[in-house]
């Protein structure tokens, strides 16, 4: 297949479709098993050094930010991340476990910038970065979830975006067109937020899915946290609802307010005050880590995260929800 | 400029004014999101809002603070994911994108990347996100953006989001979908649009009340081609204002 | 791009991606417009003669079997036709209505091989066929879904189904594998049964998907048949339902019972009884031919079908659905 | 054989034995449903049946007749669509692929297409359907298929699904995904497997009940290896055949 131009962005990811199926065979059990862990186990179970990692959604939208401090909390180091989004990765930058970003989007949407992105990147802390779009990274997970190297796209072309990517252009032989290829992206570790989830893994997500149909299918190692633990009659009832089947789950984390402070819809809404909190504290090193020693550091898991926010932010939270 | 808005405001109605009812519309974070709810109140109550994440034909009663938020698909006629969405614009079915950027050269390609060399570099901004797909593969884009000259720049300093490249036939040659491209930047100065079919350069279309040609010149780091009659905008109405303030952004998170 | 290999069997429906995209941009409205029509109305519409369609689903499973016999009463000519099917495209084949066939499989499952299939061509009144896999077929719906001219795939390799077909072989420029590339398959006409949608288009199923999801964004006019109509209230309150958005949509068809004999989970069950006719009639001309004037050509249209099943069969069928 | 049984049902006895507890498995229309429903019942209650449109662990309490009725995602975990369950069989998911045709060569290649030349052919049988995939993309394949010699052929008429293609390295060389390809083929008259690392050719593994080593080869039109002891497989327990007529088949579809 002769290559037209080819992005001088690294490979930070080498999509290796051939292994993927192997572990897919030997490492990731059909049998119906209960997988329920807290943040922690689930964590050092399957989080490793140098490990590549992505989570689903922003950080202010259904994501697993219950996961996400716990990864903070055991900072595994040189982390290697796929790199859309918002408060999360924020942390993980502010936190410096990040070593090489695919990145696509990274910023705090109505509240601009990430300054800690600015920090991390210009001082050479992140010291690899390969540039894609949303839709790319996106499509890449969508071809290691197809079991395919590569999808073509017709977008990223023409562009720096392509040129500092690891995307290729080639001519379709079908057209005669050029389009660009993009490489799949298999994650080493993936985490997912969901409504709810049995204690075998089978998941349900309500509203916009975001990309957690692809990304659960492009992890080797998928950890699901969930607002509820339903029983599986309730799965075998509406099978046509089950976004990730169990097999593809590794743990399974019963995380209310897992997403907090992003909403989750139709449970709770964005906790405005807090998000704001991280923004007027990210500005600053000082800030930032001085908000990871308080709601991270100094809490030691989840629900004494809960605590410190309180019940009665969170009873409100669950007030402004969105309705049907 | 009276004391009586501001030219976010402006720039605001402006946008909203141009949105096409019936239309699809690709919306990004930030203004864009004002002048759709904007819009649908005003002037195309049906606009089809299309948010990356999944929301499509949100009635936008209140503001999205996030692109993947319940407000993007609220009474939506569809919420699905980033994958079907940007594969919809990419089969040709969305008519406009919204986009802004840090940086606009005079062929309308935008830069939110890095200001400065990519590695490391001077200022390191979030990224494409979904504008490089937004930017390939809806029909016409618009771009809104802050008007002063370190942001309408000769050639952005690294290209996130194609406009013409680098002019007549640079976007098919690059194998990018045919007949696409921008067709109108809305600054806080005024409105400009693109030479199609020619040139493909950045024209001056329009001004903002009590802003002059040789404002606008002042504040672009390029030559603005100028083909035509260049009218003035009408002030944003006290009914715009009032939505904007009272309904949409009562919160004052943008305006 | 370098071919490796490439199949000899005919590109049907070339894949003309822009062309696509103009017509998408031109010939779909995005207003919200009631589209409800008769079977009769919207295939007069919509089905020309040489046309390339194709349906969702098989015969005995969420087929839209009202509109695949109203294309019988209409005989558009010399059609081409995407073979993934069971009754529907036997009654079209047995009608002499197709010529030309991307075929993966048309048989009568568990009654076996088709006979009318058998006649259709041996006797080379299809003139043209190309083979592929039913996962090929579905995803050149998919590429086209996709907006893409081809995607890659790793069946269909080595095969005479792949020298039959009209697919290629390159060199991945990832990883190096030979990999097959598949044309993106753009109908000009699509039928899909579900089981609610409104006025407008927006459509919802239950149960397995099928294929529904890409042959609806893979057609250039799609027709949708619906057991059932209901206010777009009801879309807006679960826009995480809508598999199908109205604007891909150009006639809704009101259809109750529009897939029997075919079943429609949780609505009826499959008629055995009938299928047997068909199965029994289908063996000889003269039975296939006496079968489509008692049940299609006899009858103006699909309530004059239902009364000719029967209440009370009908009335069955209901009580023996797939309960949640 | 006696008149206890028959050929049919011993032929869904020993492919439900084969079948493991706890592993994803592919079924096709036919015998597959038939031993699945059987093993799921008696040696693998956690089988996982896996069906073409969408299917996901179904729990199979009545055989379905076709590949994507209710009852294939009856009380299942899943229940998505075609493309979802093949790329999860070319993601690697998927253990197990049964599959039928009309003619098997001594490589397991399998033949669904056509019997003559390819067109006009002698006889048009329905297509790959998704043998083709099923065959590629599974980690092993089993084949159930009637023993004859117009069955058990030297060389497929068409090659609809692949085997070892001409044998060793050559699913590997074709591209197809490593290490997969059949490993079992279930008759009417025994239970032959492959030489897989050597020759890839079918071998003679076991003969049913009252079948003798010469009665396969006689109805086998290419050379079986016979690498080992051939076993004698055991009939249908009373428990087994009770099962198949009253519960899983009573109106007698293929038994």
């Amino acid at each position: 297949m002769h290559v037209l131009e080819e992005g001088r962005g690294e490979l930070i990811q080498v999509p290796d479709i051939e292994a993927f199926r192997e572990w897919n065979r030997t490492r990731k059990s059909r049998r119906l098993e209960d997988k329920r862990m807290t943040e922690q186990e689930a964590i050092r179970a399957f989080v490793t050094d140098g490990c590549y990692i992505g989570t689903e959604l922003y950080g202010t939208v259904r994501c697993p930010m219950s996961l996400s401090r716990e990864v903070v909390r055991q900072s595994p180091k040189n982390l290697r991340v796929a790199g859309q989004g918002v408060l999360e990765l924020d942390l993980w930058l502010a936190a410096g476990l990040v070593e090489a970003l695919d990145i696509t989007y990274i910023g705090l949407e109505v509240y601009g910038t990430s300054h800690v992105l600015r920090r991390a990147v210009e001082s050479q802390q992140v010291k690899r970065t390969a540039e894609w779009s949303n839709a790319a990274i996106s499509w890449r997970l969508k071809a290691a979830a197809m079991g395919i190297p590569f999808l073509p796209i017709r977008s990223m072309l023409g562009t720096d975006t392509f040129r500092y990517s690891a995307a290729k252009v080639v001519e379709d032989p079908f057209t005669h067109q050029k389009i660009c290829l993009l490489p799949a992206l298999i994650l080493d570790v993936g985490l997912i937020h969901v409504h709810r989830a049995d204690r075998f893994g089978n998941a349900q997500i309500e509203g916009i899915s975001g990309f957690a149909f692809e990304l659960a299918r492009a992890s080797k190692r998928l950890i699901i946290s969930a607002e509820e633990i339903v029983e599986t009659e309730q799965i075998r009832q509406y099978p046509d609802r089950t976004i990730i089947p169990y097999y593809l789950v590794d743990a399974v984390v019963h995380a209310p307010f897992g997403s907090h402070p992003g909403e989750m819809v139709y449970v709770y809404a964005r906790d405005e005050e807090e998000i704001r909190a991280w923004v007027e504290a990210s500005q600053t090193v000082d800030g930032a880590s001085g908000y990871l020693n308080r709601f991270i550091h100094s809490v030691p898991d989840h629900m004494a995260y809960l605590n410190l926010i309180g019940e009665e932010r969170l009873a409100k939270l669950r007030g402004e929800a969105e309705r049907r | 400029m009276t004391a009586d808005y501001s030219a976010t405001e402006m720039m605001i109605c402006v946008t909203a004014r141009i949105m096409q009812d019936d239309s699809t519309a690709f919306i990004g974070t930030g203004i864009p999101m004002l002048a759709a709810s904007l819009a649908q109140r005003l002037y195309a109550p049906n606009l089809i809002p299309i948010f990356e994440f999944g929301g499509t034909g949100a009635q936008l009663e209140q503001l999205p603070r996030a692109v993947g938020e319940a407000r993007t698909f609220h009474r939506a006629v569809a919420a699905s994911g980033i994958c079907d969405i940007m594969e919809t614009a990419q089969r040709g079915f969305i008519d406009y994108g919204f986009l802004g950027g840090a940086q606009i050269d005079m062929y309308g390609n935008l830069n939110s990347t890095v200001i400065g060399s990519y590695y490391p570099p001077q200022v390191r901004l979030p990224g494409s996100g979904g504008g490089n797909d937004v930017g390939s593969l809806c029909w016409r884009t618009i771009s809104v953006m802050r008007h002063d000259k370190r942001r309408f720049v000769p050639r952005c300093d690294f290209v996130t989001t194609p406009g013409y490249l680098t002019g007549c036939g640079a976007r098919e040659a690059a194998g990018l979908p045919r007949n696409t491209g921008p067709i109108q930047v809305i600054s806080t100065l005024g409105k400009m649009g693109f030479d199609v079919g020619n040139t493909y350069r950045m024209t001056l279309e329009a001004v903002f009340p009590n802003i002059t040609i040789q404002d606008i010149i002042e504040n672009t780091g390029f030559e603005l081609l100028i083909l035509g009659d260049v009218e003035t905008l009408d002030p944003p109405t006290a009914e715009e204002l009032r939505i904007l303030r009272e309904e949409i952004d009562p919160d004052r998170l943008y305006i």
